[in-house]
């Protein structure tokens, strides 16, 4: 009993320790492109409520496979989504002749 | 636990004879009642939708149109759309034959949740009401794929109120969704293990899949949409940088996987209805099995080839292509082995076998078309035309339609507790064929020539082909008028059906017609693998 | 009644080609499944007491094999049409170029010369041809049946379509993407035409000023000279304070942008500097150009950057 | 085992199979909340990366303070909610209301300083992306972009949050009635996993909506 708070106390303070490091490093001067990395510490965040809190370790096998499920097809839709908009590049244009 | 412990009763009464008040329908939790208010609600939406398209062919028969207002002509076809796909063809087979057989299928009492079954009725309910009223109260003309910008700033419908219509019907096919899959997966009786399960519940399993994980796509979008049109901003336009192709991607994401929510049930029932009709195993079942699964999770990969005129990017639209190739390997598989079934079977012609050879033959000229459009030089040529019409009737109308009546028929008995007249069952199928390939055969020569969908006049170099599909149109109004007719007049008049009356297998024969509330008096125990006919060579020396 | 339909661009055949090898392999699949089924249906009906045997028990070798060659034909399908594809996509260098409008419910055409009309193009026979094309308002779609091309007409950006007419005659020209209430409206003629006649044509229908020269005019009407000189000299030459670059040599030649992506300054390239200089800024100059997004039509738009165009030196083509 | 005569007058078999199921049914439905979120996020990718200027120029106008506290507070109310669910494994219902009392107390909090301090300010300062919005030039285009995302994803995620304070109140209700005990108390656990996914798209939507704009 006392482990299960325990785990949850710690779990609080890790998803604490996330926030402030998110928090901090939102404050470098990141390059632009390059600031969507500062998801990562929100992914490990829902990462720990998803094992921590909601605990999908338990239950039947079917939980984790729903979970799973919800993640792949997220893949799919945010991956071939974006595969458009990313590769979408102006062609181009050579030695146009009318004046 | 003792047999001492309940009684069972001496018998019970059907669930049809379950209490005879308005109430004990409205209120019911039964799913076998909440499948026949959902087969009046279709019904009532099929002949809408049909109205419509009757309409539509009738506006065609001159090039200039009968119709005289565009206005009309484009609302009409966007109620055809809208109607036949979100009230008609997506929840036509999960919702009536589903909701009906999967418990009796899976020899449980009932779906987990029976309540929020017929929660997903009354959403169901209020969502075809939006939508009337959406249509009726002043229509909407940007096709039933509400592209923006034309849907959130320049129709003059009212959008709102469809797309909410729309939106409310989501919920509802999640519900049923969400419902199929928790009671394969928790309410099999014993000894049902995985690859025993009929290739129908499997097939619903692959359908839940994708209502459940593409609908809230759909959603989301429709809430866009709708901000977009209240608030007159938004992510769709382009005057403010956004991309009007974003809407075509999330709504494809959601549209292309419908599309196998409305033909995956098909395969089902046809995978029932070959063997109990060939008295013969299905032929390859595991490979029929994994092949509905492959669909259900390729069909997300393949949204991008209803864009490949639309400005996407060179590498999404090749992507996308030879994707769409891979999602057509399970469909064609599923044909084979369909009849691979009848080989060396006994092949008997009733009513749910014609519908079901009617499908295969519909489906494959569906699917053999769907290969031009997924060339990419090919489908330049032909999107956009009534090739693309053509093509997907072939498989939404051909097949699914098919695939429903043929269920429809073959599990009438047990829904009823009445056999359809046989002869007029047997006609159906025949002018449903014959009046379904003169309506839209016509469609892929006018498509290959290059006559645009959704339009109001025509070039007359067209007017043959045109015509000629109007004629095939009356024929298939009568075929499907017909079962109307026979399948009303049995209620009344049919002769009493036994409780297996094709002697086919599955757990839903083995319980009488129409069953008992509780739909078996004990729980039934499974101990054979799905389909298990006597070997033909057994059965010889009988007959 | 005709069931044929002209080919008349030197792409035209190949599509044909691919959609007749489908159209053979589809008829012997159909050949197959129905001869089959009817077979099946008449040797083995139930009242039929043929010798059925014992039925095979192991099914998978079947079931690979028929995998295999149905995903074999797919692939090679795949390459087929995606070869055709990638050769439609990619403009030949010194297409002449021709600016499509699309609007509710017209088509709107401009030559460099300054001609202009409306629901018909004239293209000359045997001369690769590029169409930039844009929409004031919805999408639409600029489809040619008997050219076997089609592709949506955006708002907000160019989309760029080619081809080259081999066979001179009239051809219909149609919207295929809905665009409101006079959608089936939103036709036309293309005419392809013979050089000499194509040339007889442009004379008779020429404007009193190129699409350039009436560009020039609108580069100092909307104040662009104020900043980017006179004659697109660049700034900081004609007293102006402020710094901005040279236009004359742009078009056609790579871009630096701040971001240091290197870019080519074609049609869209320019557009984008207009409408949202912000997300084209070029590097080494400060971000003070306004965008001009919704003050300026997709005409004058067309005319300005034909103007910009006109001021680079000919290329070789 | 045909011949056990099995009571066939409900789908369940066991409290323990009806359980599973409400729970594994919850993870569905949790699974179809990440794809309608997801479509959010695509439509966030697709913006930001059309219009990265106007967009950013857009985030920056939010209110970092709040919204990193309501992320605190969120994070804090379903840790509690969570210790809830340990407390009534172990038969004690009465800290289970406790908690599940400051889980809710927490979650009204958050609206409040979502709804009615930060929303307020937002459209006083005119950032609601109507007529008379806040950012003009060049980068109002897409700034307007980035409120349409900001006011629907939290618009969204605060009716996720009504509903789920209804909940809480139904589980606070229903132990209070002693409805709960160490043996049964499914609906706790399954009105835990709706109120951690609530959260879970709050963590998402924080990075997206103030700090992925805050560059240089």
């Amino acid at each position: 009993m006392t482990l299960r708070f325990r785990r949850l106390w710690l779990t609080l303070a890790l998803l604490l320790l996330l926030l402030a490091i998110e928090f901090g490093t939102s404050f470098f001067p990141l390059d632009r492109a390059a600031r969507p990395l500062l998801l990562i510490p929100a992914v490990l965040m829902v990462g720990a409520v998803g094992t921590m809190f909601m605990e999908v370790g338990r239950g039947p096998e079917i939980v984790r496979l729903f979970a799973v499920a919800g993640l792949l097809w997220l893949t799919i839709l945010l991956g071939l989504g974006s595969l458009d908009p990313m590769t979408r590049t102006d062609y181009y244009v050579q030695g146009a002749s009318v004046k | 636990m003792s047999a001492t412990a309940i009684e069972a009763p001496a018998f019970e009464p059907s669930y049809l004879k379950d209490g005879w008040t308005l109430r004990s329908w409205l209120l019911t939790t039964d799913h076998k009642r909440i499948a026949l208010l959902y087969l009046g609600t279709i019904t009532i939406f099929f002949f809408v939708g049909g109205i419509a398209a009757a309409l539509i062919r009738l506006n065609l028969i001159v090039p200039e149109g009968l119709i005289p207002s565009e206005e009309t002509y484009n609302r009409l076809f966007t109620m055809h759309g809208v109607v036949m796909v979100w009230f008609f063809l997506i929840p036509a087979v999960p919702t009536t034959l589903g909701n009906f057989i999967v418990p009796l299928m899976l020899g449980a009492r009932d779906l987990a949740f029976p309540k929020l079954n017929l929660a997903s009725w009354y959403l169901f309910v209020i969502a075809g009401i939006v939508v009337l009223y959406a249509l009726f109260a002043g229509g909407v003309d940007t096709g039933w794929t509400f592209y923006t910008p034309l849907s959130t700033a320049y129709s003059k419908g009212h959008v709102v109120a469809a797309i909410a219509g729309v939106f409310i019907a989501g919920f509802s096919s999640i519900a049923t969704g969400l419902n199929f899959i928790v009671s394969i997966h928790r309410l099999r009786a014993p000894g049902m293990t995985w690859y025993r399960l009929p290739v129908f519940l499997w097939s619903l399993y692959a359908t839940s899949v994708i209502l459940v994980l593409a609908t809230p796509v759909l959603a989301m979008t429709l809430l866009l949409l709708s901000f977009e049109r209240i608030f007159h901003i938004g992510v769709f336009d382009p005057a403010l940088g956004g991309d009007p192709l974003l809407f075509q991607h999330l709504f494809w994401f959601y549209s292309h996987p419908a599309v196998y929510i409305m033909i995956l049930p098909g395969f089902g029932v046809i995978s029932e209805i070959i063997p109990a009709f060939s008295s013969k195993r299905l032929f390859g079942y595991k490979f029929v099995v994994w092949c509905s699964i492959a669909i259900a999770v390729i069909s997300f990969l393949v949204w991008g080839h209803h864009m490949f005129v639309a400005g996407t990017s060179l590498y999404s639209a090749l992507v996308f292509s030879i994707l769409s190739y891979m999602v057509a390997v399970p469909s064609a598989i599923k044909v084979f082995n369909w009849i691979g079934t009848m080989h060396k079977g006994f092949i008997r012609f009733d009513a749910p076998m014609l519908y079901a050879l009617g499908f295969i033959g519909l489906f494959t000229v569906g699917g053999l078309t769907g290969l031009f459009v997924a060339a990419l030089a090919a489908d330049v040529h032909l999107t956009q035309t009534y090739f693309i019409v053509a093509h997907f009737h072939y498989v939404m109308v051909g097949g699914m339609v098919s695939a429903f009546f043929a269920g429809l028929h073959y599990w009438w008995p047990k829904i009823t507790g009445r056999m359809y007249p046989e002869m007029w069952g047997r006609a159906g199928a025949f002018i449903i064929f014959i009046g379904f390939n003169f309506t839209f055969f016509p469609q892929f020569i006018l498509g290959y020539l290059g006559m645009p969908r959704r339009y109001h006049s025509y070039p007359p170099e067209f007017e043959v082909l045109n015509v000629l599909s109007s004629a095939g149109a009356t024929i298939l109004a009568v075929g499907y008028l017909l079962p109307l007719g026979y399948l009303t007049w049995s209620l009344f008049h049919g002769e009493r059906a036994s409780a297996n009356p094709w002697g086919a297998t599955g757990l839903e024969w083995k319980t009488p017609s129409p069953p008992p509330t509780d739909n078996f008096d004990e729980t039934p125990v499974v101990n054979e693998p799905p389909y298990n006919y006597p070997p033909p060579e057994l059965v010889e020396r009988h007959v | 009644m005709s069931l044929w339909l002209p080919e008349a661009t030197t792409s035209a055949p190949e599509v044909d080609h691919l959609i007749i090898a489908m159209l053979l392999i589809s008829c012997a699949i159909l050949a197959l499944v129905f001869g089959l089924m009817l077979l099946y249906v008449f040797k083995y009906r139930a009242g039929s007491s043929i010798d059925r045997g014992a039925i095979a028990e192991k099914t998978w070798r079947l079931e690979i094999a028929w995998t295999v060659v149905t995903l074999l034909i797919f692939f090679g399908l795949f390459v087929w049409g995606a070869n055709l594809y990638l050769r439609l996509f990619q403009p030949p260098p010194g297409a002449m170029k021709i600016y499509v409008i699309g609007k509710q419910w017209m088509w709107k055409v401009e030559y460099p010369g300054g001609q202009r009309e409306i629901d018909a193009l004239h293209v000359p026979i045997g001369r690769p041809v590029e169409l930039v094309m844009t929409s004031e308002d919805v999408i639409h779609d600029f489809s040619v049946p008997a050219f076997r091309i089609k592709h949506d007409v955006l708002p907000g950006r160019y989309e760029t379509l080619w081809f080259q007419a081999d066979k001179t005659g009239t051809y219909h020209l149609f919207c295929t993407q809905l665009c409101g209430t006079g959608h089936s409206e939103m036709i036309g003629e293309v005419v392809v035409m013979s050089d000499p006649d194509y040339q007889k044509w442009l004379e008779q229908n020429g404007a009193s000023e190129t699409l350039a020269q009436a560009g020039q005019t609108l580069f100092m009407r909307y104040g662009c000279s104020g900043c980017h000189g006179g004659n697109g000299a660049g700034g900081n030459q004609s007293g102006s304070t402020v710094r901005a670059p040279a236009l004359a040599g742009l078009y056609g030649s790579p871009v630096t942008l701040a971001d240091g992506r290197i870019v080519t300054a074609d049609d869209r390239y320019i557009r984008d500097c207009i409408l949202a200089p912000d997300t084209q800024r070029v590097a080494s100059y400060p971000p003070v150009m306004p965008s001009f997004a919704g003050q300026i039509s997709e005409e004058d738009l067309l005319k300005i950057i034909a103007y910009i165009k006109s001021l680079a030196p000919e290329s070789p083509s | 085992m045909s011949e056990t005569y099995l009571p066939h007058g409900f789908q369940y078999s066991s409290a323990r199979h009806q359980a599973e199921s409400a729970i594994s049914g919850m993870w569905l439905f949790l699974a179809t909340e990440v794809l309608f979120f997801g479509a959010l996020v695509l439509t966030w990718i697709y913006s930001r990366h059309w219009n990265q200027a106007g967009f950013d120029a857009g985030a920056r106008q939010t209110n970092l303070t709040i919204g990193t506290i309501n992320t605190v507070i969120l994070l804090a109310s379903s840790f509690i909610y969570s210790a809830g669910v340990a407390f009534i494994e172990a038969g004690n219902a009465r800290r289970l209301v406790q908690c599940c009392a400051a889980a809710w107390l927490l979650g009204v909090v958050f609206l409040i300083l979502k709804f009615g301090v930060e929303w307020r300010d937002d459209f006083a300062k005119h950032l609601f992306p109507g007529a008379a919005f806040a950012i003009q030039g060049p980068l109002g285009g897409g700034a307007r972009i980035f409120f349409e995302f900001y006011f629907l994803g939290t618009a969204l995620h605060g009716l996720h949050m009504v509903g789920g304070l209804v909940l809480v109140g139904w589980i606070i209700w229903r132990t209070r009635h002693a409805e709960f005990s160490s043996t049964f108390y499914t609906p706790v656990i399954v009105v835990g996993l709706y109120w951690s996914f609530v959260d879970i798209v709050w963590i998402v939507l924080y990075p997206l909506i103030y700090l992925v704009g805050r560059g240089p």
